[in-house]
């Protein structure tokens, strides 16, 4: 790509927290601004361009009527890049997916609920066709840049798939598990150099899962640390329910889901 | 010469956090509908916290909101902490309030910079602002910059912070690098004065609407974690009762909830907090005001930017105390409080950037049963709407593009984080 | 023998390139190209038949590629036939003739070409498995009179993903030199035969003790023609291979290309079989 | 050079004497670990610690290192061999032995310049371990209890002082400016030796058999069960080989700045036993299951480095046993395979 890519940032169901680290990326990176021209982003600028080449698109799909305006980015970006763990995985938003869409709508809004429209929440991807995913919940400044540079090459980006503990070995963090806490390194994706297990928290998931992960074998692990299967099971769907739940119908022999 | 009809719909206002519609209908001079529509997609927060261990809670509900992060995990350990009797130590408490500062700052150099200084130097958004005015963007970049290295050296990061936990924190910064972030602070000094000078010489909209004012309230700080809810009309209520002043009902053009405490609406935020807690002020913080021309009670709605750039004075003053506080102390990897009991109630509140924040969790066993959150731009939107029903028939020989930039600014100058807005809700505790 | 390049890598870094520059770029099929590179002045490749070079595109990356042409026909440089397959791949085929393009090599141990001679030499390379045996079959053709018999058995998946047909077709009218094509499915002008390169074998006689068979091909075609080759009677000391593995150094430390104790970049790529017949990850 | 004393209340001044020549690193305390990271004096370090979460090698092969740097739009790259002069305190003889195989694996063949420039500049101070570290480590039945012939200077606690033998020019240079050290005096020669013939029945033996019988006895359990077991409980975290001492295997990519014309080439460790350490482009993968990539890992220590370079692959530190969540040990596979070989009937699966 010669000529300055135009890009444009979209949301959905989300909490803008991973457009406000695009901002962010702007402290340490300021020559982003050289490298781009930014035509539509609603949460910094009232300019609102048309015409772009790189849709980002941050949150989930929630409800019926965001799948529209979502195809029709589809249709005029020539590359759609997932942002943040809202649109790659569904995020957050899918733990709702769990339980009953009427009772919770209810539990919200009492007996208004029928004003408000909603389905399970799902990624992006399960809308539309995505060309790249930065994962992560908020997204990591570095790798945004990364994928910029990567997308400016008029190269695929690239996600690590080796699992976290990698990364926070090679920081020499103290393992979580010799902490007495647990954590879901071991089958989530690398890339946010192991950040949460770095300021003391467990990997909760964001990232999502690594191909073939042992997940089995992880709950053993789980289970001889003490969590029980309530625990692990709110572990596992925090940020994982989509891809999860898309685990278990598959393992039930289920259809996959529609999209 | 009056606008006999006039229709504004602008759909999703920018520059702002989330997803909101400002609709104006004036039929032959009349006033016939004025809303400001939330079309967010609705969350459910709430119902997600059912039935997960209380350690998620301050995780999941950072999640709300990108930009008060912080101030929703705060707000969530402080309920769990209350249903579960957790006291947090000395150190948890000064560190928190360090951490606040630091989004703080980072919300409102985001929001007066990038968000509303582009209004008042007549462009779209600081893009060709970077260009026009290097300087103005870089300085707020690297004010911005030194906000979220504070959150991060505390709590990982300033969106979704990581180190947070019920009883206190998971990780400590250094002393060198609290040492070194004191430096920095220090070293801003120059940025927060040029930044007051910049406010002293834009010129905000003049309107004026009297209004209820409500904010936390606590002696001897300047109240934004804990504290009592006090109202400008008088009175402080208990943290526990903050039902009586929120009072939520749903209308039907906004998926997020409205409030009234004792007019029909009020407003929450800088200027509220400004109004209220104004002798707390640090004293370069008052001089800032005196500066730029506020002094209690401002009853300017489009002044809440400018209160905002007295909070920037003070939060970074603030921080350096802190610093010093937290250095002459000496930090200890203190292992965070374990809870005295597994099941209870309680509520946590906090002035984030935009105005006064509840949460409130029933525990039982150890998972979440029931959880309420209150948002400051829901307590805000009926006072928005109150403020355009005022402002629009004082325009009307207006061109509409100059009404609609004058309604824009409006909301703007809320700050309003419509995103978080529509996770209230009246709850049903079983 | 340390050739000029070879020597380049010593010092300062073996992971140090040298600049070479593309002289012609040849397309060969929707897939493949063929690139001729320059060494700069004074150097020379000086490659055996069987090794290759890393290719570095700066920015992009590193890939290892068979070097094609042969040593006795080196005319000041040498030659890649690249398959289309990713990043670094992708990117060189964008480039035209000036491009510079890193260097270094050449790796890995090569055809023991002095004991095929005298031998009849039976080569069999599937796909792109010919780019690697062209740099051999081409010595063994300017060295014709070393050896005996020379046959081609070729398999493509269609006409249309044949390489070096210009040669193919050379190779034939030479008259010394049996060679037979197949591809898995024909199109409307193929008249030759069709099936996978297996369904050659049936058509040659070879005098086992005196045969060195050759084979260049994908992972699946291995087990399959060695079936054939050690039905004729071969011994596994004269059936020779190429195993192609993941590469990120070429000089035997980065661990990828290991299959057991054996570093492909090293002892390979090309094996006989009796070298790694007893080897769990070699086929 | 004879063997000098440096008395421990001189520690500090010896660090604040190589600092003027040297980076000096040492194993700190870190949140209940040890971490080489560093030091600015005695106080904060401990030449006493269990065991460091990443092997000392960290200085010679860092985890992430510059290869090159490059230009896209002009034809200019050069090597990046550069790093300071370090000395590391208080090497183990594990990692002593981990670091001679190192040596010879980058010297083999072509020669590594990028780790032999930092083995260059680095002076290695091991010291004698007294005790065992880690319940995981098992150096006495590896051989790794004493240092091998490539330490600088080695040390021996002898309470309130070290007994310091040189071994190299390297580390002899430590030692001059340093006014509290003297020679070795004949109580001295006493005290070591008390010392020493103390410290051996502290450590247990803990291979069923001699290290010797270890490269064979793999080679006739290429097809165990085994593997087939640690294979479904190993998580493919990598762990293992990320704080071994003797792995080696990385990756190299290029990483160019926004401008897209300068950029660089880096390596960065990587793993066997990661999905895609084999994978090819197309996809195929010549290591898929996990149980082959047990096998590698093992193979490679028990087997492969000893047949290529002499030297066993694994020292038994012990790191890896630390480390990894489901129990997979070097100690507990190479007996269970032993006891699959010498009591075939009596197998049963390795506990965990
Ligand atoms: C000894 C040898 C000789 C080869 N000869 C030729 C040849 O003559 N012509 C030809 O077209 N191809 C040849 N290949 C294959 C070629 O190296 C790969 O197609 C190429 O590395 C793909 O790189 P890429 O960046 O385009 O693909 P990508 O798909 O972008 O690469 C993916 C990643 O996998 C790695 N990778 C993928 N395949 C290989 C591989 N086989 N070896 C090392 N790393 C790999 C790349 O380094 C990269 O990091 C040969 C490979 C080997 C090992
Ligand atoms: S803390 Fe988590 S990510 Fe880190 S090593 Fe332990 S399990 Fe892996
Ligand atoms: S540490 Fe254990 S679980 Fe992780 S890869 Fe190594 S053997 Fe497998
Ligand atoms: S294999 Fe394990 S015990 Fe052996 S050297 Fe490596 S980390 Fe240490």
């Amino acid at each position: 790509m010669s000529a300055k890519p135009k890009i444009a940032f979209y949301e959905f169901t989300s909490c803008e927290g991973c457009q406000l680290t695009v901002v962010d990326s702007l402290q340490l990176y300021p020559e982003l601004l050289e490298a781009v021209d930014i035509v539509r982003f609603r949460e910094a600028m009232s300019e609102m361009g048309d015409d772009y080449a790189i849709a980002f698109i941050e949150g989930s799909c929630s409800r019926p009527s965001d799948e529209a305006p979502i195809k029709a980015i589809r249709e005029k970006a020539a590359l759609v890049v997932a942002l943040g763990a809202c649109a790659h995985l569904g995020g957050i938003n899918t733990i709702r997916n769990r339980h009953d869409l009427g009772e919770v709508r209810r539990f919200v809004y009492g007996d208004k609920a029928e004003w408000y429209d909603t389905y399970p929440a799902r990624p992006i991807s399960a809308v539309i066709k995505v060309d790249a995913a930065i994962p992560g919940c908020p997204i990591d400044r570095h790798e945004f840049v990364r994928t910029v540079k990567r997308l400016l090459q008029g190269r695929a980006p690239e996600l690590p798939d080796h699992p976290l503990c990698v990364e926070c070995k090679l920081k020499e963090n103290v393992c979580l598990y010799l902490r007495g806490t647990t954590c879901l390194g071991p089958i989530v994706r690398a890339g946010c150099d192991a950040i949460c297990p770095t300021y003391g928290d467990s990997c909760e998931g964001c990232r999502g899962l690594v191909p073939n992960p042992n997940i089995e074998h992880l709950k053993e692990v789980l289970t001889e640390h003490g969590l029980s299967v309530d625990q692990t099971l709110a572990k596992m769907t925090q940020f994982l329910t989509y891809q999860v739940m898309e685990m278990e119908a598959a393992g039930h022999g289920d259809p996959q889901p529609a999209h | 010469m009056a606008t006999p009809n006039l229709r504004i719909d602008v759909h999703h206002v920018t520059r702002v956090e989330g997803h909101g519609n400002i609709v104006v209908d004036v039929q032959n001079g009349q006033l016939k509908q004025c809303d400001l529509e939330i079309v967010e997609t609705p969350r459910f927060f709430e119902a997600m916290l059912r039935g997960r261990p209380y350690g998620e809670s301050s995780h999941i509900t950072s999640r709300i909101c990108g930009i008060c992060a912080v101030g929703h995990a705060t707000a969530s350990l402080r309920a769990t902490e209350n249903a579960l009797g957790v006291v947090p130590s000395e150190q948890t408490v000064l560190l928190r309030k360090l951490n606040f500062h630091g989004e703080m700052l980072d919300s409102h150099i985001l929001h007066a910079y990038m968000l509303v200084a582009p209004d008042l130097l007549g462009v779209g958004s600081v893009i060709p602002l970077a260009k026009s005015a290097p300087e103005v963007v870089l300085r707020a970049l690297r004010m911005k910059k030194l906000a979220g290295d504070l959150c991060a050296a505390l709590c990982g990061r300033h969106t979704h912070p990581i180190a947070m936990t019920v009883g206190g924190f998971t990780h400590f910064p250094s002393r060198e690098q609290l040492g070194e972030l004191r430096e920095r602070l220090i070293a801003m000094r120059p940025d927060v004065e040029a930044t007051v000078e910049l406010f002293t010489q834009l010129k905000l909209p003049a309107f004026e609407r009297d209004t209820e004012y409500v904010a936390l309230r606590a002696k001897g700080e300047y109240c934004y974690i804990d504290g009592e809810i006090a109202s400008s009309d008088g009175g402080a209520l208990p943290l526990t009762d903050y039902r009586k002043v929120t009072n939520e009902h749903l209308v039907r053009h906004s998926s997020a909830k409205r409030t009234h405490h004792m007019r029909e609406s009020y407003m929450v935020g800088a200027l509220a907090r400004f109004n209220i807690n104004f002798d707390e002020l640090h004293p370069k913080a008052k001089s800032a005001a005196a500066a730029i021309g506020l002094k209690p009670k401002v009853t300017n709605p489009y002044l809440n930017t400018a209160a905002q750039v007295v909070e920037i004075v003070h939060c970074s003053e603030d921080a350096i105390r802190l610093c010093d506080v937290l250095i002459k102390r000496g930090l200890t990897w203190e292992e965070p409080v374990k809870p005295a009991r597994l099941s209870g109630e309680g509520v946590g509140a906090c002035d984030v950037p935009r105005g006064t924040l509840f949460h409130n969790y029933v525990i039982a066993d150890g998972l979440v049963t029931g959880a309420n959150c209150i948002i400051p731009t829901g307590q805000n939107l009926s006072n928005i709407e109150g403020d355009m029903r005022a402002l629009v028939p004082t325009m009307l020989d207006r061109k509409p593009p100059e009404i609609t930039l004058a309604l824009e600014m409006l909301v703007r100058a809320y700050d309003p984080c419509i995103s978080c807005s529509t996770h209230m809700l009246n709850v049903r505790f079983e | 023998m340390v050739t000029a390049l070879k020597q380049t890598l010593i010092d300062p870094s073996i992971y140090l390139p040298t600049y070479g520059v593309v002289r012609n770029v040849r397309p060969m099929t929707g897939m493949e190209k063929l690139f001729d590179i320059a060494l700069p002045e004074g150097m020379s490749l000086g490659h055996k038949p069987g090794q290759f070079v890393e290719v570095s595109l700066f920015g992009v990356g590193e890939a290892p590629i068979s070097i094609c042409s042969s040593p006795s026909r080196s005319n000041g440089g040498f030659q890649l036939c690249v398959r289309r397959a990713g990043d670094l791949t992708g990117l060189l085929h964008t480039l035209t003739p000036g491009s510079p393009i890193g260097i270094r090599g050449p790796f890995g141990t090569g055809f023991p070409i002095e004991r095929f001679r005298g031998k009849d030499m039976l080569f069999a390379p599937g796909g792109l498995g010919l780019a690697p045996l062209r740099s051999l079959i081409n010595q063994v053709l300017d060295e014709r009179s070393d050896f005996g018999r020379v046959i081609i058995l070729y398999g493509a998946r269609s006409p249309a993903e044949l390489l070096f047909t210009d040669e193919l077709a050379a190779w034939k009218a030479r008259g010394d030199v049996e060679v037979h094509l197949t591809v898995d499915r024909g199109d409307e002008n193929w008249k030759g035969n069709v099936g996978v390169i297996t369904t050659l074998f049936p058509k040659v006689e070879v005098h086992p003790r005196n045969t060195v068979a050759v084979t260049v091909g994908p992972p699946v075609m291995y087990r399959f023609v060695l079936m054939e080759l050690l039905g004729k009677g071969l011994p596994d000391g004269s059936i020779w291979l190429s195993l192609e593995r993941r590469m990120k150094c070429g000089v035997g430390k980065c661990g990828h290309c290991q299959i057991n104790h054996l570093y492909a970049c090293q002892s390979g790529p090309s094996f006989s079989y009796a070298q790694i017949k007893h080897l769990g990850e070699a086929l | 050079m004879n063997p000098m004393i440096i008395p421990k209340a001189a520690l500090d001044d010896w660090v604040r004497l190589l600092r003027s020549s040297y980076r000096v690193v040492a194993p700190r305390p870190l949140h209940g670990q040890h971490v080489f990271g560093e030091v600015g004096s005695a106080s904060e370090f401990d030449l006493g610690y269990p065991t460091s979460v990443l092997p000392p090698k960290k200085y010679l092969f860092p985890a992430r290192e510059d290869l090159l740097k490059f230009r896209t739009d002009a034809q200019q790259v050069e090597a990046t061999i550069d790093g300071p002069r370090t000395v590391v305190l208080g090497v183990h003889t594990c990692d002593m032995h981990a670091m001679q195989l190192l040596d010879r694996v980058m010297a083999t063949g072509y020669s590594d310049q990028h780790y032999l420039a930092h083995r260059n500049k680095t002076t290695l101070v091991s010291v004698e371990c007294l005790k065992p570290c880690t319940a995981g480590s098992f150096c006495k039945s590896m051989g790794t209890l004493s240092t091998p012939e490539v330490f600088d200077l080695h040390l021996t606690d002898l309470g309130d002082a070290y007994a310091a033998e040189v071994g190299s020019d390297r580390g002899a240079a430590l030692l001059p400016g340093l006014k509290a050290a003297r020679p070795f005096a004949d109580k001295d020669t006493a005290r070591l030796n008390r010392v020493m013939s103390e410290k051996w029945p502290r450590f247990p033996l803990r291979l069923e058999f001699d290290v010797t019988e270890l490269p064979s006895l793999l080679s006739t359990s290429y097809d165990s069960e085994l593997w087939k077991e640690l294979g479904e409980r190993c998580l493919a975290c990598a762990m293992c080989t990320n704080v071994c001492p003797t792995c080696y295997c990385f990756n190299v990519m290029d990483e160019v700045d926004l401008t897209l014309k300068s950029g660089k080439r880096l390596r960065e460790w990587d793993s066997c036993q990661l999905d895609k350490f084999a994978t090819v482009a197309g996809g195929h993968n010549f290591r898929t299951a996990r149980a082959a990539r047990q096998r590698h890992r093992f193979f490679r220590k028990g087997k492969y480095q000893t047949d290529a370079f002499g030297l066993l692959g694994c020292v038994g530190c012990g790191r890896c046993a630390e480390a990894c969540l489901v129990h997979i040990t070097p100690v507990d596979t190479f007996n269970e395979l032993y006891r699959r070989q010498h009591q075939p009937a009596a197998a049963t699966p390795q506990g965990g």
